[in-house]
């Protein structure tokens, strides 16, 4: 117990990782299912209209912040390291802290649930409920009072200090700590797209903890940021909320497309095609992530240049991603392809994904924007990238690695009814919206009128979200067979190329007994000008050491959430307290004798 | 039949066969009535059209690939094949090829639907309030609530704002939505094309009634616009002596209504909708609810019950239901 | 952090580059984003406070000059430190050392005063749009000072206490970064807040 | 390694320190001189974002070293400082030319 409140190991923080944002997916499922329900029928009455705002607002920040964010953080911790040969990130402290600084941000959102009673309101009274993209100025306190808006607002503040911390952590890591040989373009791809989305994320997080200290500002102290009253706009906020949040879904997106491109070329038995374009359209993919934010805007009436500029640079972004679509294709074509779970999931991430991308073109035309924006097409395309997306490409990236996390391969058989129930399920859930919003259906509404004509096909999305639900008790029921039943692993039970292979599943704290020299792209494999490379022995030849655990890394990170509590609950020694214990805990942790 | 056409009908077909009933879709955005929706509506067409394109050429590679490269026992090891620079710049190029086809009808449909209207286009303000729509019709000096009336074939602008939060007003039938933000006037303008009763609502997340803020645009033939436009004008209907009618208006009179409604010559409040002539209208509360005795009775004993947040509160001390009985006869002599 | 991780075992690293130093710079480029974004708003919304009191109201130029010159010595003072810290100069170290940290505090006192002045004339967050903007953006600045202050403290008392040396000249040099970038910030919100009105 | 890491470390001397330190002041009183200047008035702001542009590259080029250190530093700070400049021209041309570029229309 103690060992894993103190770990700083990598491999350790991403099994954390994992855990804590599977629960918060299986959270924010939940809240699907329930608004879900709600929608099966017209006027429909399981929830009410308060708590629905919750519900959507709390499906859309847990799924983005709280799953799919640390989910793919999960991976960057324990395969990174691995496959550019370290024995740990560079900071393994500060990779704690990560983690802990998430998890209790986690909590402190979704404690809005339970503490109503504590701000003389009832429970499931006081989450969040503005939408995860909280717009002004509807969340001021004029039109929001109650601590909701307060909940949601510290909370992203906290979580996206647990985001920048490990931005540079792997950065550096990444940069710094490759193996011998390891040049940067014989990265893996999965190592590319991790350190591009860190790129992503050290710029993106500054520009919406802006936005979220005026909000602060405005709520607790009376400033006047997004009030129109005082000359300003509350346009300000979608601005600085959308610069952050486009280049946040490729944020989502391209972890998810580096698991892809490391699945793909290991079961086709052929290397990636294209590699080099393939890593350049990611970079690419960031930087044009950067000049796009306003299509988000469409309607808020930016004026028809304005328009045009960003109609234009939204369409361009097809461009590298069509790339990728066409050199992942040309991968599995010729290749010896052996249809494993991964490979499904994969397959399915590309399949689904290109219906996502296309919707996103429609919607990157501003007068077609204009009957689609805020109604259930949108509401489709989005599910279609995040969950057609990262999530088939998370469960890929599941399937695939984890018997090296673990040491035992999941079932395939149950792996394939996940992946047909999944894929299944999604397309019944999400393609229907696509005609709902067509149909005219606003989104973010607790209940619609039968006249709309949509309920039937409501009903239809309801009834594949719970397809979905079954397919993860089947994934559910996968992970615990495996637990004690799954059958063990080897090193490298599919035969990859990339160095996390080399090592025993699961690998040894220190990872690599000798540190391995790499000569080629795919070190593992024999190509045209190099045979396969030695695996490290499986005893290192001599003591290896490691670095013990720390506690300060989690004390540092308990001073966040008591500085958040000191304005939610108006109480200023609070303040005192968390900076007290922040300031604390990194003291202790800068003279902690500590050897990395 | 036009490209447009055909798209419309397949995909109402489709979902009309998903679906099982026979809805008229009132908010469909495939059945375009102006030439702004039109617009739109042939360009999402064009849009539609090169994705499922590119969608069945990328699907058909992918099956194809995976059929045909499936593992077989004793097929040889495959050629390792690390790019291909010509196949990269074709895949490059194609896109942004059909991205071109696609940029440009869009900007010229940005500039011509950018809301610019002839100088005698009827002008009408929307205002957006939590959760109901305010109408101004500028020329007119005539203002009204949740339902607005407007000529066939007449060019009209539309000024969007709000009093509050941000809102966006949609009238899928008649165009695009524009977002009603406090302290900015955007526009649209479009040309009716066919006299109906169109439905609509607020299409940004405006708070708790976010849903329950829907609105109709009602297109008249010209007579019949004009007829209603000069009942508008008219002062509110003076109800018979001794009718529960008046009684009713004596009742509003010293009620708390009086401060936040407008009845022309009664009450001067401004913080809910006008209602000197709410008779005529077909629906109250933001379109949610028919505008009938019960309802209205319902509706004012305990409006948010009927809409959840509505800044129309319980009435304290509660109305008495003869109070009410009269109340609603009153509200529906304001014809 | 400072001290025992950054024993002078050279570890092998790919680009042969101080790994705390590549965070620290990836920090910086991260505050570009957060300054960045202040600034922007500051700009955007200039000019549109629809009630007093207005910049030229209430900027005190020949004071702000001083503090701004303060802050450009406390560089100077923060180079000298490394300087002296690198060649194993401890004495000076810890002089230059303690004036950057004392430099830095001279500056904290002149926003206070500052501030105070421009909430008696009836400035304040909640005044107008220059207030808030104003206030947010130098504030974030000042506290980024503050932190800095405590930082320089921090090692000056490792250096009485003979635990900072040339070993960990890193250290300094990483301290010092920040030290700049926070003047550097200052640099761009002199000109653009107070001169450029 | 060695060679990098003498690279790293090849700071300048005290002497350019305090030429810099002077620079800096001289700038400083330059930047304050302008602005009580009424015949400056009309190109105030250029010259002012001149000159504190030219304090802004002493000080990284000089006291933080970016111009003897690894470029990659440079890039480090480089390429988000680029991205915030990006994003504050663009910002200012959607708040500023709004009435403008909306054209007639948009400007009611
Ligand atoms: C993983 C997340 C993710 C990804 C990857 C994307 C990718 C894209 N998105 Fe999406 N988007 C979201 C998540 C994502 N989006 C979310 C969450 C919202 C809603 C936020 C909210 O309001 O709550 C949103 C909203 C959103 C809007 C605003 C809609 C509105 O509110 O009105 C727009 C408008 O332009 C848009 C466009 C695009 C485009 C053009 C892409 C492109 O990157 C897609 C590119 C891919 C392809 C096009 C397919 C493959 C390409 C080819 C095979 C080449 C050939 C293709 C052509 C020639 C067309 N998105
Ligand atoms: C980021 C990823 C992501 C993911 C994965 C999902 C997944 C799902 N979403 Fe999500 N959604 C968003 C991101 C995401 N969503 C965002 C950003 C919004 C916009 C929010 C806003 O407007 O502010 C949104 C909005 C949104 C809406 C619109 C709400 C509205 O506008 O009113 C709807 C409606 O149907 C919906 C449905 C679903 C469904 C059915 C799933 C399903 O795929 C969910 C599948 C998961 C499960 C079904 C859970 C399984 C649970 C179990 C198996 C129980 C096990 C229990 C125990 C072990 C105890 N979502
Ligand atoms: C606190 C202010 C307030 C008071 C007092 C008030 N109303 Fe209202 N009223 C509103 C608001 C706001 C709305 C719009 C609510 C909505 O649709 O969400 C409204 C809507 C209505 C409507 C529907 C109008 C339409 O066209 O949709 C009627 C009818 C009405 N009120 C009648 C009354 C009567 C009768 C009284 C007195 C007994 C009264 N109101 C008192 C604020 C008030
Ligand atoms: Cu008004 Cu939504
Ligand atoms: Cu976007």
């Amino acid at each position: 117990m103690k060992s894993w409140l103190t770990t700083t190991d990598h491999k350790r923080i991403g099994l954390l990782y994992f855990w804590t944002a599977f629960v918060f997916f299986l959270l924010g499922g939940i809240e699907a299912l329930v608004i879900r329900l709600q929608l099966a029928q017209p006027s429909g009455h399981v929830v009410s209209a308060e708590t629905y705002n919750q519900l959507f607002t709390m499906h859309g920040t847990t799924m983005v912040f709280l799953a799919l964010m640390p989910l793919s953080a999960s991976f960057f911790n324990y395969i990174v390291p691995l496959q550019i040969g370290a024995r740990d990130v560079a900071f393994p402290r500060l990779n704690a802290f990560s983690y802990w600084v998430f998890l209790l941000g986690g909590l402190f959102l979704n404690a809005s649930w339970f503490v109503g009673p504590l701000f003389k309101a009832g429970m499931l009274n006081v989450a969040p409920d503005g939408g995860w993209f909280g717009y002004a100025n509807l969340t001021e306190r004029q039109f929001s009072p109650g601590p909701n808006i307060d909940f949601w607002l510290l909370g992203l503040q906290i979580l996206g200090i647990s985001s920048l911390a490990a931005g540079f952590n792997f950065i550096v890591t990444i940069l710094n700590l490759r193996a011998p040989g390891l040049k940067l373009m014989r990265l893996p791809v999965f190592t590319w797209m991790t350190l591009v989305t860190q790129f992503l994320i050290i710029t993106a997080f500054p520009v919406i903890t802006v936005g979220l200290v005026f909000l602060m500002f405005d709520r607790f102290f009376g400033a006047h940021f997004y009030v129109h009253g005082a000359g300003a706009t509350p346009l300000l906020w979608q601005h600085l909320f959308w610069l952050f949040g486009h280049p946040e879904v490729y944020i989502l997106i391209l972890p998810a497309m580096g698991i892809v491109s490391e699945v793909l070329p290991t079961f086709a038995r052929k290397p990636l095609f294209g590699y080099t374009v393939v890593v350049y359209s990611g970079i690419l993919i960031g930087f044009m992530g950067w000049g796009v934010w306003s299509h988000h805007m469409f309607a808020v009436g930016l004026g028809p240049i304005a328009d045009s500029v960003f109609a234009a640079t939204t369409m361009l972004i097809a461009v590298p991603t069509g790339v990728k679509i066409f050199n992942w294709i040309a991968t599995l074509w010729g290749g010896d392809i052996r249809g494993t779970t991964a490979l499904h999931f994969a397959v399915g991430f590309i399949a689904m994904f290109i219906i996502g991308g296309l919707s996103g073109v429609s919607h990157a035309s501003p007068p077609a924007d204009l009957q689609q924006t805020d109604t259930y097409y949108v509401v489709a395309h989005i599910h279609y990238v995040l969950f057609g997306g990262t999530i088939m490409g998370l469960f890929a990236g599941i399937y695939y690695w984890w018997p090296k996390m673990t040491g035992r391969l999941l079932s395939e058989p149950l792996g394939k009814w996940h992946f047909w129930l999944q894929f299944i399920g999604m397309n019944v859930a999400f393609f229907p919206m696509h005609f709902i919003g067509l149909l005219g259906m606003p989104r973010r509404i607790y209940t619609y009128s039968p006249d709309l004509g949509v309920s039937d096909l409501n009903l239809v999305s309801t009834v594949g979200a719970f397809l979905i639900a079954v397919s993860l008790l089947v994934f559910i029921a996968n992970l615990w067979r495996t637990r004690s039943r799954g059958e063990t692993a080897s090193n490298d039970p599919w035969g990859g190329a990339t160095l996390e292979w080399s090592i025993p599943s699961p690998p040894p704290v220190y990872n690599f007994s000798v540190i391995p020299t790499i000569t080629s792209r795919l070190p593992r494999w024999r190509t045209e000008l190099h045979a396969p490379m030695q695996d490290p022995p499986a005893t290192p030849p001599g003591p290896i050491h490691v670095p013990g655990g720390s506690w300060w890394p989690m004390v540092a990170a308990f001073g966040l959430p008591l500085m958040a509590l000191a304005p939610l609950t108006h109480t200023l020694w609070l303040a005192f307290v968390g900076a007290g214990v922040l300031i604390v805990g990194i003291y202790g942790w800068a003279f902690e004798p500590f050897e990395v | 039949m036009t490209d447009t056409s055909r798209v419309r009908l397949w995909l109402v077909t489709l979902a009309l066969a998903l679906s099982g009933c026979a809805g008229p879709f009132p908010q469909s955005t495939l059945r375009p009535r102006s030439d702004f929706a039109q617009a739109t509506d042939s360009l999402f067409t064009d849009i539609f059209w090169w994705a499922a394109a590119v969608f069945v050429l990328v699907e058909v590679l992918l099956v194809v690939a995976l059929v045909r490269f499936r593992h077989r026992e004793g097929r040889p090891a495959p050629k390792p094949a690390h790019g291909h620079t010509l196949l990269e710049i074709a895949w490059t190029l194609a896109p942004a090829v059909i991205l071109v086809f696609v940029a440009v009808p869009t900007v010229r449909t940005i500039f011509t639907s950018s809301g610019e209207a002839p100088a005698d286009a009827l002008k009408v303000e929307v205002i957006g309030h939590q959760w109901w729509w305010e109408f101004r019709y500028l020329d007119l000096a005539l203002t009204t609530a949740n339902e607005l009336h407007l000529p066939v074939g007449k060019p009209v602008r539309i000024g969007i704002t709000s009093a509050d939060v941000i809102h966006s007003f949609w009238a899928p039938l008649l165009g695009g939505k524009r977002d009603a933000i406090p302290g900015q006037t955007n526009y649209i303008a479009f040309r009716a094309d066919s006299v109906g009763d169109y439905s609509g609502q607020c299409a940004e997340f405006c708070g708790v009634s976010h849903a329950n803020m829907r609105l109709r645009v009602i297109v008249d033939s010209d007579t019949a616009f004009g007829a209603w436009a000069q009942a508008q004008l008219g002062p509110p209907a003076t109800p018979p002596k001794a009718s529960p009618a008046e009684q009713g208006r004596a009742i509003y009179a010293r009620s708390a209504c009086i401060g936040c409604h407008l009845i022309q010559g009664v009450s001067a409040g401004v913080i809910g909708p006008g209602l000197t002539h709410v008779g005529s209208r077909t629906t109250i509360a933001g379109g949610i609810l028919p505008n009938d005795s019960a309802h209205l009775a319902a509706w004012i004993a305990d409006a948010p019950a009927l809409k959840p947040g509505s800044l129309m509160m319980r009435m304290k001390p509660p109305l008495s239901d003869a109070d009410i009985a009269a109340l609603v006869a009153y509200l529906q002599s304001l014809k | 952090m400072t001290h025992a991780a950054h024993a002078p075992t050279a570890h092998y690293t790919s680009m042969g580059l101080d790994s705390r130093k590549m965070a620290f710079w990836a920090f910086i480029g991260s505050e570009c984003l957060l300054f960045g974004s202040l600034i922007s708003t500051y700009l955007v919304y200039k000019g549109r406070s629809v009630v007093g009191p207005y910049p030229h109201d209430i900027l005190n130029i020949p004071f702000t000059s001083v503090s701004t010159f303060d802050l450009l010595m406390s560089s100077l003072m923060m180079v000298l430190a490394l300087a002296a810290v690198q060649r194993g100069d401890m004495k000076w170290g810890k002089i230059w050392l303690f004036s950057t940290a004392l430099l830095g505090l001279v500056f904290l006192g002149g926003q206070v005063i500052e501030f105070t002045e421009f909430v008696h004339k009836g400035l304040t967050m909640s005044t107008n749009l220059f207030g808030c903007t104003f206030f947010v953006l130098t504030g974030t600045h000042g506290a980024h000072v503050a932190v800095g202050v405590l930082w320089l403290l921090t090692l000056w008392v490792r250096a009485l206490q003979g635990r900072l040396g040339p070993a960990n000249a890193m250290t300094v040099e990483i301290t010092g970064l920040y030290w700049h970038f926070v003047d550097v910030v200052w640099i761009i919100i002199f000109t653009v807040v107070y001169l450029i009105q | 390694m060695a060679d990098t890491e003498v690279r790293e470390h090849a700071h300048p001397t005290v002497d350019v320190y305090l030429r810099v330190a002077a620079a800096l002041v001289i700038l400083t009183v330059l930047e304050v001189g302008v602005f009580y200047v009424p015949a400056f008035h009309g190109v105030l702001v250029p010259v002012l974002l001149v000159l504190s542009a030219a304090k802004f590259a002493l000080v990284i080029m000089f006291y933080m070293h970016l111009k003897a250190d690894n470029k990659f530093f440079t890039f480090l700070f480089g390429a988000p400082l680029l991205l915030a400049v990006g994003v504050m021209v663009a910002l200012l041309f959607l708040f500023y030319g709004a009435l403008t570029l909306r054209g007639a229309a948009g400007a009611g």
